[in-house]
């Protein structure tokens, strides 16, 4: 009881407490912030390597790779870039113990690309109490905009949900008015965001949903669904589903008469990892949109940047797969962390949160037009810009111009 | 009406799914006692070995049969290794190993093939059969006939072949057993290899349909739980039966009660055994426990 | 005093001192793992004591997390408050399915509880209106109060925790020993006898559910006070089969053996994904299969075998451990003796 | 010639309990020895680590062929049926399914169920009954009858009266006084009705705390005094 007491009245006995994180950078002085050196950065994220959602750990390899390269050539104004990842197996509670152990222990300088939407919420609050950046967070949900003041350090990065939705909205308008949707969706965060942000943007035209299924990505199949949809008689088919329901869906709809145009969200939008196990064949005429560059698009194959990508992938992570998009998005992630990193003006936490939201640049791996650009404080959400694309003849075709997707304020 | 068959269609080709990795269960349970929550595992890695060897230039038919004895030998290398050193242990003990078998095989999977979509492809020609008006597709009347097929060698096995009948001895009583001469550990562990090509059989007929990925089964599995239960878990035609009724539960629940929806059809076949099991605890074709003094 | 008295004073000074010498995130760990022994504690109860399986705990304890975090985020009330109403939800609850559990036996009973287990994710996002559906339900954690404003958040959090379960696991190890346990013990050991002993078989089985998913709510209440946020994610049936996981590995029908099966849950994946990310999975299955070969009893099974070896009841108390498992059901395997 | 069973200096126990101290016994070809004692004296230890269920230290002879340590079921192929203690029926199995099962080591031609069936009549009208939902007096019966049906050399019957009815036991005994005239199989009994089994066989032992106190022939073991006044009551 004796050493009890002792312990209590020196207050805080660990030896390791904080790391200086909370206290001493709540000051917000200019003197350098943990895990930032002259010779080295240490960012931190957490990614499902294990678990049924551990498809995304490509990202992380793809992250990875793209650092590795930057560190070849000699790091971000001589700082060598070291990426710290841990698994989280897609559950919120270890999310939560990895990002502390990122910020406590591994004293990281930025959580980025932290994946997953339940995961971010679970460690948002965390992040901004600590002031510790939390940036590019691989997910589309549209929340991060919701509560701004309270989370000024946290951003996204992809087109959010909703403005991937109203592309799609805009595109009806535009090539099919009238159109009667038959909607799938994934029965979570990712879903509900797709599907309700596309009613709001048809709202007021002449284009209504007038069936809508759900799925749980626990479900062995989508069989009952799509037999339901069909039955609808829509003319257009919205499949808001990730990749393993998005094969199955275009393979439903291959051995059906109902043939209605197809519009498949960009998770699923995969020619390596969707269309072609399904079979090339069944995709032609589908409907998806990017805003990255599709490593499988013979369009680029000369393409400087995508040359960059594929050795980068080759020397730094063999084991990853560059026709795998979701690599692609983890290189891109990281070219555009790269890129905030190096406008910082001095080597702090605030520093590097004025980059991100003043940021304004195009970055090579994304589609000619589509930009980055975060209009200071009010802003979360980086690339805004998609393009429509459709499958035709074998490949993914790009449509039209870059939309502007507004993205919800 | 035409809605409400094929509706009825859709339910028996998704059941046979779910039948198909529970006669896997069945028979494992039937030759060692044992509840196997890898079962669903092991079948997604000899389907990846098949489609490996198809992925090789082999053909889809070689391909299979090869796969299937790289399964049995699998399988009874697995219990040889793996499961006999808790054999005869206490039975939760055994319950905790197969879990951690399931944690590590699907690991394993990941590691060696990534978690990418992969297609598989069909035993069995596109297109479908017109019956009675109605097409069915060809795929589906495959698995039905394929599961029918091994419920019958299995009977045939289990009933009346004297193998059968001690391989059944050895998983009620493994002491007794060894007391008549019955070779158990040999026993348990072919009841592991024969469990294991039941279970490749299921992988290569489902993944067609739901194409291959280290997630092929864990969805399935829960299903073919259900399915084994309904149908006694000790009978591999119960098993099949079990897995269609909830397949049609399901598909009406889905297709035509809203108040379900989708999202809670889980609890329709959920229902169903509960009613069963409080009727008949046994479920529908298990044998009645028999208190022993 | 006796020697397991001491023993138990001695670990409770030790486990009150500990996030004084360990960094946040691993005392941050370490909530969560008192908060799963609650859950395996429960789950051992029944399953130890009752001879009943539940592969649904996971539901329980998904229940108990969210009323908390509706209470506290939706209500205001303070977190300890919801407690005793997680407690009794799940209680009720518990008990509703322990009633058509007394029809099902062993195997059955596993997989009708696992289907409530598979339920739960679902259910969670239908009744959205409550529970804040896929996006997911905020509920902060408890700060520290002023009076104890020289702690940090995750050890006041810890301690708070702590504070939750040692009466928890004082009410377990005394009803165990008390007159309820021993009725429970010889209603998983011998149910025929204890019929005629006058014990109400439906009785104590119904309540012992009751009581066990009582546990497993209150450890959900510590999950929301801990994590501070609940998502359908977090309550996937895998949860379930870690708090089986739990039991076995720290010792069926043991009261301390749930700490230790909660370190086990907690700490072996992330120890694995340190030493290899890639292969995280790989290893801690592994890991468990092995750890059920050195140690078929549990962590308290190795102690109590290695206390007993002198005496035969090592032998006596295996068997009797292996009847009560399957509980007479239809997953039984009858090994002659 | 050496006898059928010869059991030397055996020690033998659960773990680290020992409960056999360097117990010696013959059974010889067609003989009809009986194992008595009270209570956790080893009887049922003796024949478990006579059939291998134990793994027993020093050594066992059967036919020659040294089985100590050897696994169950190669004992079992050497012609030894042992009908443990609660009998070990496989009470899902059906009355037929178990008699098979008896056969299954036997070395030449296939199942003899009619022989089994004229021996047990009440089996017959069973036969297609799961063993679980026999009467304990017809489980003892099939048993027996699943023993007798390896056509072993050697059977090691224990407490084969066990909660029979004495008209059963009686029954009982005739059938395996009948076995061992028609077939000449030597027999090692455990028994608690010492009067019974002691009219019925050749040669006796008794155990006290896991060592032979008493060896003899039937006649000599029942004439003697203490064994008189323990067990036989008399």
């Amino acid at each position: 009881m004796a050493l009890l007491a002792a312990v209590l009245a020196s207050g805080c006995g660990r030896s390791d407490s904080d790391g200086g994180v909370g206290a001493n950078a709540g000051g917000g002085e200019a003197k350098a912030a943990p895990g930032i050196t002259d010779r080295s950065i240490k960012l931190g994220g957490s990614y499902p390597f294990s678990g049924p959602a551990s498809a995304y750990a490509s990202i992380a390899l793809g992250a990875q790779a793209r650092f590795k390269a930057e560190n070849a050539k000699g790091g971000v104004d001589g700082r060598k870039i070291e990426f710290v990842t841990l698994d989280d197996a897609y559950e919120p509670q270890r999310a939560i113990t990895n990002v502390r152990r990122l910020v406590e222990q591994d004293q990281v300088f930025a959580l980025f690309n932290t994946l997953g939407t339940p995961n971010n919420l679970a460690i948002w609050d965390y992040a901004n109490q600590k002031q510790v950046p939390h940036v590019y967070v691989a997910t589309g949900a549209s929340a991060w905009g919701a509560d701004i003041a309270a989370h000024p350090y946290t951003t996204g990065w992809q087109p959010d949900y909703v403005s991937e939705a109203t592309a799609y909205a805009e595109y009806l308008k535009a090539e099919k008015p009238g159109a009667k949707v038959a909607a799938l969706f994934q029965n979570d965060g990712f879903g509900s965001d797709l599907l309700t942000g596309f009613k709001k943007a048809l709202e007021g035209s002449d284009i209504e949903v007038i069936a809508e299924e759900s799925y749980e990505v626990t479900d062995p199949t989508i069989t009952s669904q799509m037999r339901k949809l069909a039955a609808s008689k829509a003319d257009t088919f919205l499949n808001i589903t990730t990749p393993k329901f998005s094969a199955q869906a275009i393979a439903a709809i291959a051995k059906s008469d109902w043939k209605p145009l197809h519009i498949l969200n960009s998770v699923g939008a995969s020619k390596k990892l969707v269309l072609a196990p399904v079979g090339l064949e069944n995709a032609e005429g589908i409907v998806s949109m990017t805003y990255v560059k599709d490593p499988e698009d013979p369009q680029w194959d000369s393409d400087p940047a995508m040359q960059e990508y594929k050795a980068g992938i080759a020397e730094h992570e063999p084991k990853a797969d560059p026709q795998d998009t979701f690599t692609t998005y983890g290189w891109t992630a990281a070219s555009t962390m790269i890129e905030a990193l190096k406008a910082m003006k001095e080597p702090t936490r605030e520093a590097l949160m004025e980059s991100v939201r003043t940021m304004d640049l195009e970055l090579p791996m994304l589609l000619p037009g589509v930009k980055v650009v975060m209009n200071g404080e009010q802003d979360t959400y980086p690339i805004q810009a998609v393009q429509i694309m459709r499958f035709e003849d074998g490949n993914w075709k790009l449509q039209g111009d870059v939309i502007q997707a507004g993205g919800v304020e | 009406m035409e809605r409400f068959v094929e509706t009825l269609i859709d339910g028996i080709a998704t059941g046979s799914i779910y039948g198909a990795l529970a006669l896997a269960l069945v028979l494992i349970y039937r030759s060692t006692g044992i509840v196997n929550f890898a079962q669903g595992e092991l079948a997604m890695f000899s389907t990846f070995i098949a489609w490996g060897l198809v992925e090789a230039g082999i053909p889809l038919g070689l391909a299979i049969l090869l796969t299937l004895a790289v399964s049995l030998v699998g399988g009874m290398v697995i219990e040889r290794v793996l499961i006999r050193p808790v054999e005869g242990g206490q039975e939760l003990t055994l319950v905790t190993v197969t879990l951690g078998l399931f944690i590590l095989v699907n690991g394993l999977a990941r590691w060696i093939w990534g978690s990418t979509n992969r297609g598989f492809p069909s035993l069995f020609p596109d297109g479908s059969a017109n019956l009675v008006g109605i097409g069915v597709a060809w795929e589906s009347l495959g698995l039905v006939a394929v599961l029918l097929g091994v419920v019958g060698v299995l009977w045939l096995v289990f009933q009346h072949t004297t193998l059968g009948l001690a391989m059944r001895a050895a998983a009620v009583d493994p002491a007794a057993s060894r007391l008549v001469g019955i070779p158990v550990g040999r026993m348990l562990m072919l009841g592991w290899g024969f469990a294991a090509v039941c279970g490749a059989l299921a992988g290569v007929l489902v993944a067609p349909r739901l194409f291959l990925d280290p997630n092929l089964m864990g969805p399935v599995i829960i299903y073919s739980f259900a399915a084994a239960t309904l149908g006694g878990f000790d009978s591999p035609f119960g098993a099949v039966l079990g897995g269609w009724i909830i397949g049609v539960a399901e598909a009406l629940a889905g297709g035509y009660v809203d108040f379900i929806g989708q999202d809670l059809k889980i609890l329709v076949p959920l229902g169903v055994i509960l009613a069963v099991l409080l009727i008949r605890p046994q479920g529908l074709f298990g044998s009645p426990e028999v208190a022993r003094a | 005093m006796s020697r397991t008295r001491i023993a138990w004073i001695v670990l409770l000074v030790l486990a009150i001192l500990l996030p004084f010498f360990f960094s946040s995130y691993r005392v941050t760990q370490f909530t969560l793992v008192l908060a799963y022994a609650v859950a395996a504690l429960g789950l051992n109860l029944l399953l130890g004591y009752s001879g009943q399986i539940s592969l649904g705990h996971g539901a329980f304890f998904a229940l108990g997390a969210y009323v908390t975090a509706i209470l506290v985020a939706k209500s205001g009330w303070p977190h300890l408050a919801t407690i005793p109403v997680a407690a009794a939800i799940c209680a009720a609850a518990g008990f509703a399915v322990g009633i058509p559990a007394l029809r099902l036996h062993g195997l059955y009973l596993a997989l009708v509880t696992l289907g409530l287990a598979v339920a739960t994710p679902q259910l969670i996002k239908r009744f959205d209106g409550l529970t804040g559906g896929t996006q997911g339900l905020a509920a902060p954690s408890p700060s520290v109060p002023g009076f104890l404003d020289f702690l940090a958040d995750d050890q006041w959090l810890y301690l708070l925790n702590l504070a939750i379960l040692v009466p928890m696991f004082v009410l377990a190890a005394g009803l165990v020993r008390g007159r309820v346990g021993r009725a429970l013990v010889t209603v998983r050991d011998n149910p025929i006898a204890a019929k005629t002993f006058g014990v109400d078989l439906a009785a104590y089985k119904t309540r012992a559910f009751a009581v066990s998913a009582a546990y497993a709510g209150v450890a959900g209440s510590m999950f929301t006070i801990t994590v501070g946020f609940v998502a359908p994610e977090s309550f996937g049936f895998a949860l379930s089969f870690s708090f089986l996981a739990a039991v076995v590995v720290g010792g069926l029908a043991t009261v301390a053996g749930a700490i230790f099966g909660a370190l086990f849950i907690e700490f072996v994946p992330v120890y694995a994904a340190d030493v290899n990310e890639a292969l995280a999975a790989v290893i801690y299955g592994g890991v468990l299969i092995l750890f059920m070969y050195v140690l078929p009893t549990g962590v308290v099974g190795l102690a109590r075998r290695v206390r007993l070896r002198p005496k035969q009841e090592g032998e006596r108390d295996a068997v009797v451990v292996d009847r009560g498992v399957a509980g007479g059901g239809a997953g039984e395997r009858v090994r002659a003796q | 010639m050496s006898a059928l069973l010869e059991v030397e200096g055996v020690h033998a126990g659960y773990g680290p309990v020992n409960v056999l101290e360097d117990i010696s016994l013959e059974v010889g070809e067609g003989q009809t020895v009986a194992l008595l004692g009270a209570n956790g004296a080893g009887k049922t230890t003796t024949l478990r680590a006579i059939s291998g269920m134990l793994k027993p230290r020093g050594r066992i002879r059967i036919a020659g062929h040294d089985v100590t340590g050897r696994a169950t079921e190669r004992i079992v192929k050497l012609g030894v049926a042992h009908v443990p203690e609660g009998r070990g029926t496989f009470a899902p199995l059906t009355v037929e399914e178990n008699l098979r099962l008896g056969a299954y080591a036997r070395r030449n031609g296939g199942p003899d169920l009619e022989r089994a069936f004229t021996l047990f009549p009440r089996l017959g009208e069973r036969r297609h009954q799961r063993a679980g939902t026999l009467s304990g007096g017809e489980q003892q019966m099939l048993a027996i009858a699943r023993a007798l049906m390896l056509q072993p050399r050697l059977m090691l019957l224990d407490e084969p009266s066990l909660g029979l009815a004495p008209n059963l036991t009686r029954e009982l005994f005739k059938v395996l006084r009948q076995v061992k005239e028609d077939e000449g199989t030597a027999m090692l009994v455990v028994e608690q009705n010492a009067n019974l089994v002691l009219e019925f066989a050749d040669a006796a032992h008794v155990l006290e705390t896991g060592r032979i106190v008493l060896s003899g022939t039937a006649d000599e073991v029942s004439a003697d005094e203490s064994m008189r006044k323990a067990y036989l009551g008399y």
